[in-house]
């Protein structure tokens, strides 16, 4: 079921009203209810693989949970008679069978995460056809990057003793299917969202009227803008646009995949925050960063953040990376001493391209964003050094302008994703070079795309406001804090007129054709 | 009047959003596929474009008549029709055009600016398909010509091979009738 | 502690990491810094910081490092 | 205070549904001057009780029959309840929903949709969309409505979920704002009456020039659902005492196959009703196809459905003997007034025709 349809529109709304009337004890359980009911709509077979994930996490959380209190109590009964050495040793023998279950545990469930994914790209594909798993070949399963990610982060916690396991199944069942972020994310964290989920939730009128807000503007960057402009995408992707109109496609996509993201994003902590529920937020309007280390706190932050936790530091602080980092300081100094780092990075960024996509662009996609990270890393130097002469930080205009620097860089190196082909993308890149077809901005090319005047005109107006709302909240925090302290009649008009906006100009619906309704023959 | 309206929503909307038509079709068969970057989970697979293959045809005063093919270069070829008629297009806007040429019929519909063949069917034996059936085959010269896959268990087979649709009638074991239809998605 | 406020130093020599209590929070210290110091802790104090003590409260200050750093060593 | 606050928000709430309610009614297709079919349905609440026969089905109805005629010659009331490419669900639904307004004495159901089974079978999934809009858009809000709805719906617009879009139709119309004309402000709150009992007047000649041709099929049997909806219309006209008659009027294309006749009339002879196949009686009726067509024989111009309805109205009064109420005054009175509007429009239509022609 998609945010945009009108199923989903009726579902949220009955669900909201279910939720704050009947007793706050079965409020989690009818959150559960209703994941399980969104999910069946995506297709019964697909609950299988997040049973799978459900199971698995289960046991061997509680297995892990177990032995490690059993070995606290141990430590406890024993302490008199157990050296610092003694303790150290049981514990990491503890350790070691613990990491077998949780190793256990990410194999199976990574397994399956490779194998849905494994079926979509060829030759696996083929092969799945003519062995009857052609179901699989159709599409992932629905929000499986998203759940198995988020609870391969709680096993993970678990094994490391930050959090204490769910004993409860159909809790963690809750926490692995929650299914507003079902669809995109937000990927949460165990201990941030399960106490959340399963607490009881009182109606309050701020809370639920905040949330609708932000749903309201998600549907409004998603409607009006995502799914008006996403034509264009489609079009300017055609092979005859080269040079600045692969330019303009990757300032497009950036505009698509923006209103996209975070429209969804919108929707699904709005409609949390209105159940009473905070999720992570996802994105700090990414595209004000200027560098890219920055970009990366701002874009997609969850997911940083989990590669982060449970790929880069475990990879960069493990032995033999420390042990690397000093032989590597004696060859090569200051660099050598950076070299797990990177070593890392590359790791990290190569897991999140095939996170994306196991094709090559998304892989290319993940080198391209470490390099330029390292890259910017290494010259880090120079930069200070340069500044340190021309003092260009302190003019006005610079902070513009390394924010557009960055806006179209990383425009570049997301448009990969849109060429599988990736040949044909270093093809496109190179005409940026050789091809300066400026003109068809005016040309008439513009108008070919399956966009009027009309959708352009919407897309830029909406385009102005998005970011203007984007610089108050930039500079003045929350825009409905903002709004509560302005008269009602105001804040209500402007909603209104929001929504609005949303009903007619979204782009929703079969659509209205006059010519069908011209009577013709029957 | 529309500008007018187009302002008139324009101030209305104290947002200064600009009131503008959405696209009419292209939007909506889009709007289903997020971004593979955001949504791994939506990914949808390359679909795989096999080369259009060759449909049905058959063969009539020295032309090959195929489905959906341009009607002006057969309408040449064939002469004055013996009867013909129009209406106005039920799927599509413009005029459906029937002709009748004393041995088949051909209907055509509008694309564009030109006429394409929308179907044709048989009159009577002395046309016959490029497979070489005819009104007044047999069943078994049928299942010699296009196997037995099309057969729907008790009078006719239908068969689709590229933009092309094949239906052979059988009235007591003898072709009755030939029809070929254009195939759209 | 001495040698810890040394490594911080030369991470970034313009700050004074004696008073800062905010570096994770105020981002002086990126991943990239948490990495390296974790290798200089390694090597200074023979004590391996494990990634599951990677979190901002055990590294916003040079106090919190140093609370860690003892922590361990006392395991 | 907190009364003064929540009296505040429900107006205010009350003035946004307000806004959105007439926003929804401008965009609105009005059908006043293109594709005027899709108005004719929702004028049936204008004009119920008293009449003693109602006609359902598709344009073959609508386009063929004059009531007034009927009246005229007979003293006959009668309405049209008919709409593009009217599907037999469609048609059963809008059955059920008439007798909730009367009860008449006959009810006469055209059954050239008997070969359209199920939405899909109607041809482009688009423009069937559009149709169902002219059928189900004017009806008022009922259960027969809402399941006729849920009958109609295409395989596109169940992937839409339109049915939300049939219970707030700004949903469906939402980007007509850019096309609005004229006439959607004219006709805002009040419509003109297009149709006369359900009849629309075409004064057009286009003769039949050739004979249309039309492709053999495969299997003429009619599908299962038509003969359900079929079904159901006997049982619902048995269970409310109305008679009811089948007819074929006499369009010469879509092409009324023998067989189709065939089934039809041993269906008719089964259940015990009147069928009655007008494209086998056009010589006894007297339409000549060089005149009493608008458009080479697919529907009747005025002229035709003048004759037709002369015709019909013999057998309605002398075998299913609905009686003759120009005897009743109030009644007269409306229908003269009906008849005198019909015989505006006539004119009105042919001096326009005339002037189009020189």
């Amino acid at each position: 079921m998609q945010f945009t349809s009108f199923g989903f529109l009726a579902f949220a709304a009955a669900l909201l009203l279910i939720y704050y009337l009947i007793p706050k004890k079965g409020q989690w359980m009818l959150l559960l209810g209703a994941s399980c009911l969104f999910y069946l709509w995506a297709g019964t077979e697909y609950l299988v693989f997040i049973l799978i994930t459900v199971l698995t996490t289960y046991a061997a959380t509680n297995i892990i949970g177990r032995r490690l209190q059993q070995q606290d109590a141990y430590i406890a009964k024993h302490k008199a008679e157990l050296s610092r050495e003694d303790r150290k040793t049981y514990k990491a023998k503890v350790k070691r069978g613990n990491r077998i279950w949780l190793i256990g545990c990410l194999v199976v469930n990574f397994s399956v995460l490779a194998l849905c994914k494994g079926l979509l790209i060829q030759p696996f594909r083929a092969m799945a056809q003519d062995t009857g798993l052609d179901f699989l070949t159709l599409g992932l399963p629905l929000g499986i990057s998203f759940y198995m990610f988020q609870s391969m982060g709680y096993v993970i916690d678990v094994y490391r003793g930050t959090v204490r396991p769910e004993r409860n199944i159909f809790r963690l069942a809750l926490f692995v299917s929650y299914f507003p972020q079902l669809i995109q994310g937000p990927i949460s964290k165990f201990s941030l969202l399960a106490p959340q989920l399963c607490a009881p939730h009182s109606f309050d009128g701020k809370e639920v009227s905040f949330g609708l807000q932000r749903m309201l503007w998600g549907y409004f960057k998603k409607l009006v803008v995502a799914d008006r402009i996403a034509v264009a995408v489609a079009a300017l992707k055609g092979s005859e646009f080269t040079g600045f109109g692969f330019l303009l496609l990757s300032v497009f996509y950036a505009v698509q995949i923006y209103a996209d993201f975070t429209g969804g994003i919108d929707i699904t902590i709005g409609l949390s925050q209105a159940l009473g529920i905070r999720l992570p937020e996802n994105f700090i309007r990414p595209y004000f960063s200027k560098n890219i280390a920055e970009y990366w706190r701002r874009w997609h932050i969850t997911l940083g953040e989990w590669m982060k936790d449970y790929i880069f530091y475990p990879i960069s602080v493990s032995q033999p990376m420390l042990k690397l980092s000093k032989s590597a300081r004696k060859r090569f100094g200051n660099f050598g001493k950076r070299l797990p780092v990177y070593v890392a990075s590359v790791a990290t960024w190569f897991v999140t391209g095939i996170w994306h996509g196991l094709t090559p662009n998304f892989i290319l996609w993940g080198m391209l964003n470490c390099f330029f990270i390292v890259l910017s890393e290494e010259c880090a130097p120079l930069y200070t050094k340069f500044h340190g002469k021309f003092h260009l930080k302190d003019k006005a205009w610079y902070g513009s302008f390394e924010i557009l620097r960055m806006f179209m860089l990383m425009n570049l190196i997301r448009v990969v994703d849109l060429f599988p082909d990736v040949g044909e993308y270093w093809h496109r890149v190179g005409s940026l070079f050789t091809t300066w077809n400026i003109s068809l901005l005016w040309d008439g090319s513009m108008m070919k795309l399956g966009l009027t005047g009309l959708d352009y005109a919407i897309l830029g107006s909406a385009l102005v406001l998005i970011f203007s709302v984007s610089l108050v909240q930039e500079k003045k925090g929350s825009l409905r804090a903002l709004l509560q302290t302005k008269p009602d009649a105001l804040r209500w008009a402007l909603l209104f007129v929001l929504f609005v906006a949303v009903v007619l100009m979204g782009s929703y619906g079969i659509g209205y054709n006059a010519s069908n309704f011209i009577y013709n023959q029957f | 009047m529309k500008k007018y309206i187009a302002l008139l929503l324009c101030l209305a909307m104290a947002l200064s959003l600009a009131a503008c038509s959405p696209s009419e079709n292209g939007a909506n068969e889009t709007t289903a596929a997020l971004p593979n970057d955001t949504t791994p989970s939506q990914t949808q697979p390359q679909q795989e474009t096999t080369p259009a293959e060759k449909g049905f045809t058959f063969t009539a005063g020295g032309v090959e008549i195929a489905m959906k093919a341009e009607a002006s270069p057969i309408l040449a070829a064939m002469g004055e029709p013996k009867s013909y008629t129009e209406e106005t297009s039920c799927a599509f806007t413009g005029l459906d055009k029937t002709y009748f040429f004393g041995s088949f019929y051909l209907n055509t519909y509008p694309q564009g600016d030109k006429d394409h063949v929308f179907a044709a069917w048989f009159a009577d034996d002395t046309v016959t398909t490029a497979e070489g059936i005819y009104i007044g085959s047999t069943q078994a010269a049928v299942e010699a010509a296009y196997g037995t896959d099309g057969y729907n268990g008790s009078n006719a087979y239908i068969i689709n091979k590229g933009e092309s649709k094949l239906t052979i009638i059988l009235t007591d074991g003898v072709v009755s009738s030939i029809v070929y239809d254009a195939v759209f998605e | 502690m001495e040698a810890l406020l040394n490594i911080l130093s030369e991470l970034h020599p313009d700050m004074d990491f004696e008073t800062a209590q905010n570096l994770i929070d105020d981002q002086i210290l990126d991943s990239f810094d948490i990495v390296t110091l974790v290798a200089e802790i390694d090597s200074e104090y023979d004590v391996a910081i494990p990634a599951e003590e990677l979190i901002p409260e055990n590294f916003n200050s040079a106090q919190a490092i140093w609370a860690l750093i003892e922590k361990l060593m006392d395991e | 205070m907190k009364k003064k606050k929540t009296f505040k928000l429900l107006a205010a709430l009350c003035l946004c549904v307000a806004v959105l309610y007439l926003l929804q009614m401008l965009l609105m297709p009005k059908y006043m001057d293109e594709s005027r079919d899709g108005a004719l349905i929702a004028e049936y609440y204008d004009n119920t009780g008293n009449n003693d026969v109602i006609f359902i089905g598709d344009c073959e109805v609508y386009e063929n029959i004059s009531p007034i005629t009927l009246w005229e010659d007979y003293g006959i009331t009668s309405y049209i309840r008919g709409s593009p490419q009217q599907m037999i669900w469609q048609s059963y639904y809008l059955m059920e929903e008439t007798f909730r307004y009367e009860t008449p004495k006959v009810v006469v159901f055209n059954v050239l949709s008997m070969k359209y089974h199920t939405p899909a079978s109607a041809g482009s999934s688009d423009q069937r969309e559009a149709y169902n809009r002219m059928t189900l858009d004017g009806m008022r809000w009922s259960s027969s409505k809402w399941n006729s709805i849920l009958a109609s719906m295409t395989e596109t617009e169940k992937q839409w979920q339109s049915i939300f879009t049939y219970l707030f139709p700004i949903l469906r119309y939402h980007s007509r704002w850019s096309e609005l004309k004229q006439d959607d402000f004219t006709y805002l709150f009040q419509k003109e009456q297009i149709g006369h009992n359900g009849y629309l007047m075409q004064t057009g000649i286009k003769p039949v020039t050739a004979p249309h041709m039309e492709k053999p099929l495969v299997d003429y049997t009619f599908g299962e659902n038509s003969y359900y909806y079929l079904d159901k219309m006997v049982a619902l006209c048995e269970e409310y005492g109305v008679e009811l008659v089948l007819m074929k009027a006499p369009s010469l294309y879509p092409v009324w196959w023998d067989q189709w006749d065939a089934q039809m009339e041993s269906y008719a002879q089964e259940h015990g009703l009147k069928y009655i196949n007008f494209l086998e009686l056009v010589d006894e009726i007297g339409i000549d196809w060089n005149t009493d067509t608008y458009d080479t024989g697919l529907h009747l111009n005025v002229y035709g459905a003048e004759k037709l309805a002369s015709y019909f109205g013999k057998i309605l009064s002398e075998e299913c003997g609905i009686p003759d109420r120009r005897g009743e005054e109030a009644i007269s009175t409306l229908w003269e007034e009906k008849t005198q509007a019909y015989y505006d429009q006539k004119q009105a239509l042919e001096s326009a025709e005339q002037q189009q022609g020189e």
